[in-house]
């Protein structure tokens, strides 16, 4: 493993996606981040998290995560081995007041890139947040 | 961060205002609603969240939030918050709650209008 | 994996350490112990890790953190393959106030149970902690 | 938990009063010392560590602390701490620290003694 490399597994449990958030937040800090950045990423990261908990269904109940300090660049790789889904149809715009299905909103608005790849073996997001974005 | 969510409420006049303390997850949305209920069978109509002891939030504990919110108009009361990071606060216009209910720096400021 | 373990692995950079402190901590309370107790597997740890940072001198510059679940028991395991010590001569008598050399005393006088694996490829403590220990 | 390790510092009498606020690891440990340098330069031979707001120790920077009170012991002045979370005035005492400094609950009792 290169240095700049955090691996963190954790188990589909209550919570437990605040494990990762602070690992991020250890991460984000030795890169510099300010402190808004940081908790763009945390609630980015959670609502990756949750969605593998609530709907990938693996088998394993592991999500794995990978955090990746790449120059100015944090990196946020966040995967399950469950079923996966179709991105467009989840995709759907927001209707007004809706309850659910801000997640993929969420993680967009947040970061500076989202990648979401979606197989019937799993689903792999990865999430970019740079030290200094473009739009502030 | 908090550890255990807490939720707490004081009343000023006609409002009773809702301090949260943590993470609002599901079940502290949960324990949002439980308050909420008891203080809407004590026929209070104005509400105030204070989030100022809350660092993170998951779109889970905001949809319940936002159910909070559709029953407050639905009994023709008023809902405000006051004292969001810049981060929830962002969080709350992607989710677009911050149009149907008003966003306030202070308690101040959410008691004034 | 099952889903009673969490793995992490840091990068030996400043203040990682509290990255596995804080997924500790989620791990210690998703297990219901009790605040005192958390801080006391929080501490260990840190010293566990710090002495994988300070001394292993390992090529890889990462340690490896694995938290197994096992009913009433927290087993945290922290490894580096680094070089390894003599643990006998490592383990001296503490003098009045010495000032450094006392992490292997915290770990031991924190947990309820510690094994250290010391070869010269590398290093492995083995800590336990139970939810209710026997001599509270 | 406090995210940058912070020492402030306030007078009463002939004590001064150290804050600190978050981890204490190595780097924290060096802010304390250099806290600490400009005091005894300034003559103040009485310190009282207030550590309420700390959660997290390691030994690196509690060793740092021994250098502290073996310097305060050298000018003959006195050096205790207060507000201890139980499981930092564990390590201290697994450390030996409590034999070389007293250790009080509060400021008022440290002060008074
Ligand atoms: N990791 C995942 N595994 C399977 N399905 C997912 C995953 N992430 C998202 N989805 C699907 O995408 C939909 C939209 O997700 P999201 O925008 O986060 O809203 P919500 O979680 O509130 O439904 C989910 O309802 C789910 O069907
Ligand atoms: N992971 C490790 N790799 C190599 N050497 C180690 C490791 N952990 C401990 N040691 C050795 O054991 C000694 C005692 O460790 P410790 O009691 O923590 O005190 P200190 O770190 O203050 O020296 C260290 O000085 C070091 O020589």
């Amino acid at each position: 493993m290169d240095s700049n490399e955090v691996f963190l597994q954790i188990p589909m449990l209550p919570n437990m996606e605040l494990a990762a958030t602070e690992t991020a937040h250890r991460v984000a800090e030795f890169m510099q981040f300010d402190p808004d950045k940081i908790d763009e990423i945390k609630i980015a990261m959670i609502e990756g998290i949750i969605n593998a908990f609530e709907h990938s269904q693996s088998k394993d109940k592991t999500v794995y995560i990978k955090f990746l300090m790449r120059g100015d660049e944090l990196e946020v790789t966040i995967q399950d081995f469950g079923h996966g889904f179709d991105l467009d149809s989840a995709k759907k715009e927001p209707e007004q007041l809706r309850k659910r299905g801000h997640g993929l909103n969420l993680m967009e608005g947040l970061m500076d890139r989202v990648d979401i790849y979606a197989t019937p073996n799993g689903t792999k997001v990865i999430m970019v947040k740079r030290r200094h974005s473009s739009d502030e | 961060m908090a550890d255990v969510f807490k939720v707490t409420t004081r009343m000023e006049g006609k409002y009773a205002i809702l301090y949260t303390e943590g993470y609002i997850n599901n079940l502290a949305g949960d324990k949002i609603v439980e308050e909420f209920n008891q203080l809407v069978a004590k026929d209070v109509k104005h509400y105030v969240l204070n989030l100022q002891k809350t660092q993170l939030v998951n779109s889970i504990g905001i949809s319940i939030l936002i159910e909070v919110i559709e029953k407050v108009q639905e009994i023709g009361g008023t809902l405000a918050f006051c004292h969001l990071t810049p981060i929830i606060a962002k969080t709350f216009k992607i989710m677009g709650l911050t149009q149907y209910s008003k966003v306030y720096d202070t308690e101040e400021d959410a008691l004034k209008n």
